[in-house]
């Protein structure tokens, strides 16, 4: 509606604009300055929302182009019925009473412009009119529509609302549980352990009375210890003390004269089945371990550097790893190629990393 | 015969070495599957494999020739899925991929039967004649794939076909790419998307600074970092299990009970989970949940590298 | 407020970062002038450039020749017979004089042999040389009519009177006008050269839009009206700096001499950039990428700057032009320092400073229409 | 057949682009009619002259009066209006700011004149004029001095001196001539700018990758992509040349074969000026912005705004200049001898910067 309003008003003025164009007259001045003002009272109108506003920009189009008419150009008169109409259609709703309104000013007019004036004003009214009523209508339905998404949005919302809450119940329950399960734990142990002892305090006070209830009292006793380390053994892991290896050892006491001369804490860490290593990787380690560490001492400035030796399943890798500034970009240097290649030599691969600090990673395939 | 041969291959950009002697086999048949990192050398290997780039030193070979010699022969048979989505805008969809087909040497109606079918299988048959700017992330992404299917070829490349697009469309591209390799096509795989590569892939390889540093099955690259599995399973009637019974299936190594879990550690290698929950189910224990707390992917990355695919 | 000044501070920081925009913003208003003192040196008048077939080699023929190339801004050169017609319908010359033979005989004799004058068809520029040599003979042949035969009288009566007391001297005076057509195409490049910066400032919008860091900004308490009444007053400083520069420089480096009083004609620039960044404005507000803003901005600009007579005087345009240029604001503030020029008082142009803000509103609105109506559908802003 | 398909997706994208069919076709047309039609009067190859004002001073008062009386009325005739000045100053300075054209005193030993450095024309009508009054009254000194008997007739003798001969011969070129010439070989420099984002921005798009992955060579791509730019790029100067020809009526001679074949050349020009230049310089942006200097520097120099004299030092620097020389001499002196030396010029250039863009392409990896 309001670009048809506003494509209607354009190719009207176009037409007073090329019928002025193609005029003898000469200064544009005024034409130029009627149009400007006309154009910015109707953009105002479009622009602003108050009631008030729009009511006084159309007042304001009406007597522009009144004056217009008048003073400056006939042709503005052709402008009338359209702003006419959004005025008197503020205050008239029977259409016969706009469109009788829109044609007074006929009377004030010559015949040849009057009848241009009126062929314009009853043509306004017709296709305004048309619009306007298509335009309620489709209003309507965008209405009704509007209701339909609403009620929509509402029941997902409310959807989704309940599946929050079925998380979180779900959550609330795993929690109880988890806290029942540790009570029970608890609860579990203590009362074995508690009824071991209370058992063998019977035990020892049956002792010299009777020494077959005793004996069955301890018997008791024994089973649920038994039971309760059973128990706690399942909770608690074995640590198994390392095994001291040769080969472990000699990485071990390089890494603390490295450590000392160098005054950097150098801490190793050794971490599954050591003895699947053969002597031979024990060499690759060791002397790749000498080297990344001398490089690191060289180029890293870090303050402190990781030596990792992890035995995995099928491989072993062997970290070490500093906090320095690293490398973006890395040049194989030969200290690098010469560790590959020893890498190599059993199969392994070097991965050097300089992201984060600098890493120098080997990793030997175990071969079972 | 192999349909990939990578043999020593080296490429340096400058200082840079962006692959360092890297050697592999792809079978006909497979989706190999590449992990890495973001700048671990993947797309620089597709690059080589794809005949964009030449290595400093190695050999390539497709179907046993050799990528140098037989640069049009080893093109022909290769279709390539760039990572970025490359196609041209003021091109239709249909015409994208014709355009691209035709350079395949297609013509005529076995040309526009192709790239229907190409259409079709990425599923953008109702989208042929929209502009791919119309289009949405993932539409693109299919539309990048069906550019490299219409010659047919045997070796589909796909680098980082995924990226930035939504599960659904995810789904849809993983689904398509075993649907490729069922109608027999070796497919590459790249991405750091772990889960993908463990998906679809049958032999993946993990690729870090250049370097091939695990290859393998699935299964055989969780074997490096360890050889046992653990399952916890959250139970009802503990008093009914039966642990010399679920120790004697095959590959259980150990069973803890604990109140109602059970952990059952067994061997990697084996796959035994159906006996165990037959067994458990035969003796009237009631399975509340079931956690599979195996190694994957990610986890052999880290403990080889000591760094996160993602960071 | 602080928001708008700091938003201000970031984008005249990031614009400037580039060094080369520098240039773009400062060095074309200079390149501007140097290009209007350029196009005053030489282009519009040009010699009269006659040339000469002489198949006499008389006295008299050497001394009429002679005598039309003591008349300044006439350039004589002879050329063949041969190649008269090509002479002239190339414009290497603008006419061709032949003086046939035996003539300086025939002026003896009071009946001159006819000279032939060969040029285009309606080239108006022969006709004062026709006129004038046409004089010269007379007088020649009146002596040979005079002297009756008499070769010494003829030629006694033809040394007085090429050497007659009574004399015309010729002075050339500097041109005073060209200064002010030098600040008038100055002017007019400025016009053209505002409206160009103003797209690109303006443009700053879309391109945010399209690289995301908008929708980012946005989302801190900063109104998209901030945002863009940030971009016009950056707008407006930047111009401000323009005029300031371009006049300056004319004046003080220059020296030119506008005839007008710097701060009237800072001050009508200053209107008109009002409506150069609401003209800007419009065609970002309608163009819906950068691409096709920058391929609108000049397709606006440049067309109506040449209606608006920034590169040549609207006087050579149809009427019908002339008139529709008037919708322009260009040509309202060109034509404002025209009157200037022509001495009009400032305070007599109102009408003109009325205009050009009517047309700097009319276009704010327009922008604030369209912003508003893509506000509410979510497209721009 | 590669080189085929490649070149036809050029010229599928290449029209579908928006931007390329705003800036080829639309810009040079609207350029075209505005120019055309604004500068449609000041488009007078030969010099207009127009009413021309001079103030005079007569200083001597007398015997010369009656001679200046008699030649302000003949003046009158051919447009030349006299007005007597009151001072020498106020005389001196209408001259200067061009109100006047011309300023004269006349002394009892002669005519001073005063004229406009600049306005030469109308300045050296009314220094004729003048030359020819003092010839008059020099005339009649001479004669009474050597024999006083003589008077020289007043009155005007009817015989003709002057025989006139127009040149109907060969047709001027009207603005819209003029700028439909111009702004057709302007925009075919314009390819420059495709030209240069033309296997760039196959890179930026990632598309080069599929290209040099297909069973396709490097040349075929190169040539391909060459020859669909230059076809989809000559399409719209063609377009533009019709549209000129056709709607605003432009005058393109009889040897239009000759001036599609100039254009081609001149299109291969630019789009090899701008691929070169994508491969000097450093960044897409830079390509594109030295190319847009370089054009628009052309464009001014080689007389598409307004025509520029040839005998300025920089006529000839721009390809512009030459190639519209070239096409007005075919169209309004029927001389084809500049055509083959302009098509050999535009594409020696070409394939000066071929080889620049060639070498590059085939030293690096990828386009």
């Amino acid at each position: 509606m309001e670009s048809l309003l506003i494509i209607y008003k354009l190719i009207v003025w176009g037409y007073a604009a090329f019928d002025y164009l193609s005029s003898k007259q000469q200064t544009g001045a005024g034409f130029v300055l009627v149009s400007l003002i006309y154009f910015c009272l109707q953009l105002f109108a479009l622009i602003v929302r108050h009631k008030k506003w729009k009511r006084g920009a159309a007042f304001g189009s009406v007597v522009l182009l009144v004056f217009a008419a008048v003073l400056v150009e006939p042709l503005w008169a052709l402008l009338l019925p359209l702003n006419g109409y959004e005025l008197t259609s503020l205050y008239i709703h029977r259409v016969w009473g706009i469109g009788g309104v829109l044609l007074t000013p006929m009377i004030w007019l010559r015949p040849s412009e009057a009848k241009l004036y009126g062929f314009v004003a009853l043509f306004s009214l017709a296709s305004v009119t048309a619009a306007k009523r298509h335009i309620e209508r489709l209003e309507q339905q965008e209405d009704r529509l509007d209701q339909l998404r609403h009620d929509l949005y509402r029941l997902a919302r409310r959807m989704s609302e309940y599946h929050q809450y079925m998380k979180q119940s779900e959550y609330t329950l795993q929690l109880e549980e988890r806290n029942r399960l540790s009570q029970r734990i608890h609860d579990q142990i203590g009362h074995s352990l508690a009824g071991a002892l209370i058992q063998m305090e019977a035990a020892k006070r049956l002792m010299d009375r009777d020494c077959d209830k005793a004996k069955q009292l301890l018997e008791n006793a024994i089973h649920i210890s038994k039971e309760g380390m059973e128990q706690i053994r399942m909770t608690l892991k074995q640590i198994k003390p390392p095994l001291e290896q040769i080969g472990l050892n000699r990485v071990k006491l390089f890494i603390e004269e490295f450590s000392a001369q160098h005054h950097l804490p150098v801490p190793l860490v050794c971490k599954g089945d050591l003895d699947v290593i053969t002597p031979i990787q024990w060499k690759v380690i060791y002397e790749n371990i000498a080297e990344a560490l001398t490089n690191a001492s060289k180029y890293a400035e870090a303050t402190a550097i990781a030596v990792e030796i992890h035995v995995l399943n099928r491989v072993i890798k062997v970290e070490v790893k500093d906090n320095g500034k690293g490398a973006a970009k890395i040049k194989k240097g030969l200290g690098i190629i010469g560790m590959e290649e020893r890498a190599a030599s059993v199969h392994g691969t070097v991965i050097v990393d300089g992201t984060n600090g600098f890493s120098v990673t080997t990793l030997l395939p175990i071969h079972k | 015969m192999n349909m990939l041969e990578i043999k020593q291959v080296t490429k340096k950009f400058g200082d840079f070495i962006a692959v360092d002697h890297m050697s592999l086999t792809v079978a006909e048949g497979e989706i190999f599957g590449f992990l890495g990192a973001n700048g671990a050398g993947k797309s620089t290997t597709i690059h080589m494999i794809a005949g964009l780039l030449r290595p400093n030193a190695g050999e390539i070979k497709i179907l046993g020739k050799d990528i140098a010699k037989h640069r049009q022969f080893a093109k022909r048979h290769i279709g390539i899925v760039p990572q970025e989505i490359a196609i041209y805008e003021h091109l239709t969809a249909y015409e994208n991929v014709e355009f691209f087909a035709g350079l395949y040497g297609l013509r005529g109606a076995e040309l526009r039967q192709r790239v229907e079918e190409a259409l079709e299988f990425v599923g953008l048959s109702d989208k042929r004649k929209s502009y791919p700017k119309h289009f949405s992330g993932g539409m693109k992404r299919r539309l990048n794939i069906a550019c490299a299917l219409a010659h047919r070829p045997k070796l589909i490349i796909m680098d980082e076909p995924t990226v930035g697009i939504d599960p659904q469309s995810r789904n849809d591209i993983l689904a398509s790419v075993k649907k490729l390799n069922e109608m027999g096509c070796t497919i590459i795989y790249t991405s750091h998307y772990m889960e993908e590569v463990e998906e679809i892939c049958t032999r993946i390889a993990i690729i870090d600074h250049g370097k091939i540093i695990a290859e393998g099955t699935k299964e055989q690259l969780e074997a490096m970092i360890t050889d046992t599995k653990d399952i916890w399973l959250e139970i009802r009637g503990m008093d009914r299990l039966n642990k010399e019974k679920l120790q004697s299936i095959h590959g259980v190594k150990a069973v803890q009970c604990d109140d109602n879990m059970v952990k059952i550690s067994s061997d990697i290698s084996v796959n035994n989970l159906n006996e165990i929950v037959q067994c458990l189910i035969h003796d009237g224990v009631e399975i509340r949940s079931l956690e599979d707390k195996s190694p994957n992917l990610e986890t052999v990355f880290l403990a080889l590298t000591g760094r996160n695919l993602r960071d | 407020m602080n928001d708008v000044i700091w938003l201000v501070k970031y984008t005249l920081k990031r614009t400037f970062r580039r060094k080369i925009n520098f240039l773009l913003y400062f060095g074309t208003p200079l390149a501007a002038i140097l290009l209007s003192l350029f196009a005053y040196e030489g282009s519009p008048a040009k010699d009269v450039r006659i040339g000469v077939v002489n198949e006499d080699h008389g006295r008299v023929a050497d001394d009429a020749i002679r005598f039309l190339n003591n008349i300044d801004h006439l350039s004589v050169k002879s050329v063949k017979l041969s190649a008269v017609d090509d002479q002239i319908t190339s414009q290497k010359v603008d006419g061709v004089l032949i003086f046939p033979q035996g003539f300086s005989e025939s002026v003896q004799h009071g009946q001159p042999r006819l000279i032939q004058l060969v040029s285009l068809k309606g080239a108006e520029i022969t006709m004062f040389i026709k006129s004038y040599l046409h004089e010269y003979i007379d007088h020649l042949a009146t002596l040979g009519r005079l002297a009756n035969g008499d070769r010494d009288l003829f030629w006694k009566m033809y040394e007085r009177y090429q050497q007659a007391p009574f004399r015309l001297s010729v002075h050339s005076l500097s041109d005073k006008a060209k200064q002010k057509g030098v600040t008038y195409q100055t002017i007019g490049y400025l016009v053209m050269i505002m409206l160009m910066s103003a797209g690109n400032l303006t443009e700053i919008i879309i391109k945010e839009k399209e690289e995301r860091t908008y929708s980012r900004l946005l989302t801190t308490p900063i109104q998209a009206r901030t945002y863009v009444l940030s971009n016009i007053v950056v707008n407006l400083l930047m111009m401000a700096a323009q005029i300031i520069v371009t006049i300056v420089a004319m004046k003080n480096i220059f020296h030119i001499d506008p005839h007008i009083p710097m701060w009237q004609m800072a001050l009508v620039l200053l209107l008109f950039s009002l409506s150069a960044i609401g003209l800007s404005l419009i065609t970002v507000m309608f163009a819906n990428s950068s691409a096709s803003a920058g391929a609108l901005q000049p397709l606006v600009t440049v067309p109506t700057c040449m209606l608006a007579g920034c590169f040549w005087p609207v006087e050579l345009m149809p009427e019908f032009l002339q008139k529709a240029a008037y919708f322009i604001p260009q040509r309202w503030a060109l034509d404002c320092l025209v009157k200037l020029q022509e001495g009009r008082s400032f305070g007599s142009l109102y009408w003109h400073l009325l205009i050009l803000l009517a047309f700097a509103l009319t276009f704010f609105l327009l922008a604030v229409y369209k912003f508003s109506r893509s506000q509410q559908s979510g497209q721009f802003i | 057949m590669n080189i085929f398909r490649i070149a036809a997706k050029e010229i599928k994208s290449d029209f579908r682009d928006v931007r390329t069919l705003f800036f080829m076709l639309l810009f040079p047309i609207v350029l075209m009619f505005i120019l055309g039609t604004a500068l449609s009067n000041a488009f007078h190859w030969t010099i207009s002259v127009g009413d021309v004002h001079v103030l005079y001073n007569d200083q001597q008062a007398g015997t010369l009066s009656p001679y200046i009386q008699t030649m302000i009325q003949a003046a009158k005739k051919a447009h030349i209006d006299f007005q007597e000045a009151s001072d020498h100053i106020k005389g001196i300075k209408a001259v200067q700011e061009g109100k006047a054209d011309g300023y004269m005193e006349i002394g009892p030993h002669g005519v001073e004149l005063y004229t406009n450095e600049r306005n030469k024309i109308k300045g050296s009508i009314v220094e004729g004029m003048m030359a020819a009054f003092v010839g008059r009254y020099q005339l009649a000194m001479a004669v009474s001095e050597v024999n006083p008997g003589f008077v020289p007739s007043n009155q005007r003798m009817h015989d003709e001196y002057i025989q006139e001969r127009s040149l109907h011969s060969k047709r001027k070129p009207g603005a819209m001539d003029y700028y439909a010439v111009a702004m057709t070989t302007m925009i075919a420099l314009y390819s420059a700018l495709p030209g240069s984002a033309l296997l760039r921005g196959e890179r930026t798009r990632k598309t080069a990758d599929r290209l040099l992955a297909a069973p396709v060579r490097k040349s075929e791509i190169f040539i391909g992509k060459l020859v669909g730019n230059v076809a989809a790029n000559f399409l719209c100067v063609a377009v533009v040349m019709l549209f000129s020809q056709w709607v605003f009526h432009a005058d393109w001679g009889h040897h239009v074969s000759l001036v599609w074949l100039l254009l081609l050349t001149e299109v291969v020009l630019a789009i090899s000026f701008g691929l070169g230049m994508s491969y000097m310089a450093k960044t897409e942006g830079a390509a594109r912005t030295i190319a847009m200097v370089i054009i628009q520097l052309s464009s001014f120099f080689g007389g598409a705004y307004f025509p520029i004299d040839e005998t300025a030092w920089y006529a000839h620097l721009s390809p512009l200049s030459r190639m519209n020389d070239t096409i007005f001499k075919i169209v309004y002196a029927n001389d084809l001898s500049r055509v083959v030396p302009t098509m050999l010029l535009n594409i020696g250039i070409a394939a000066l910067f071929l080889v620049v863009a060639v070498v590059s392409v085939a030293r690096r990896e990828g386009l």
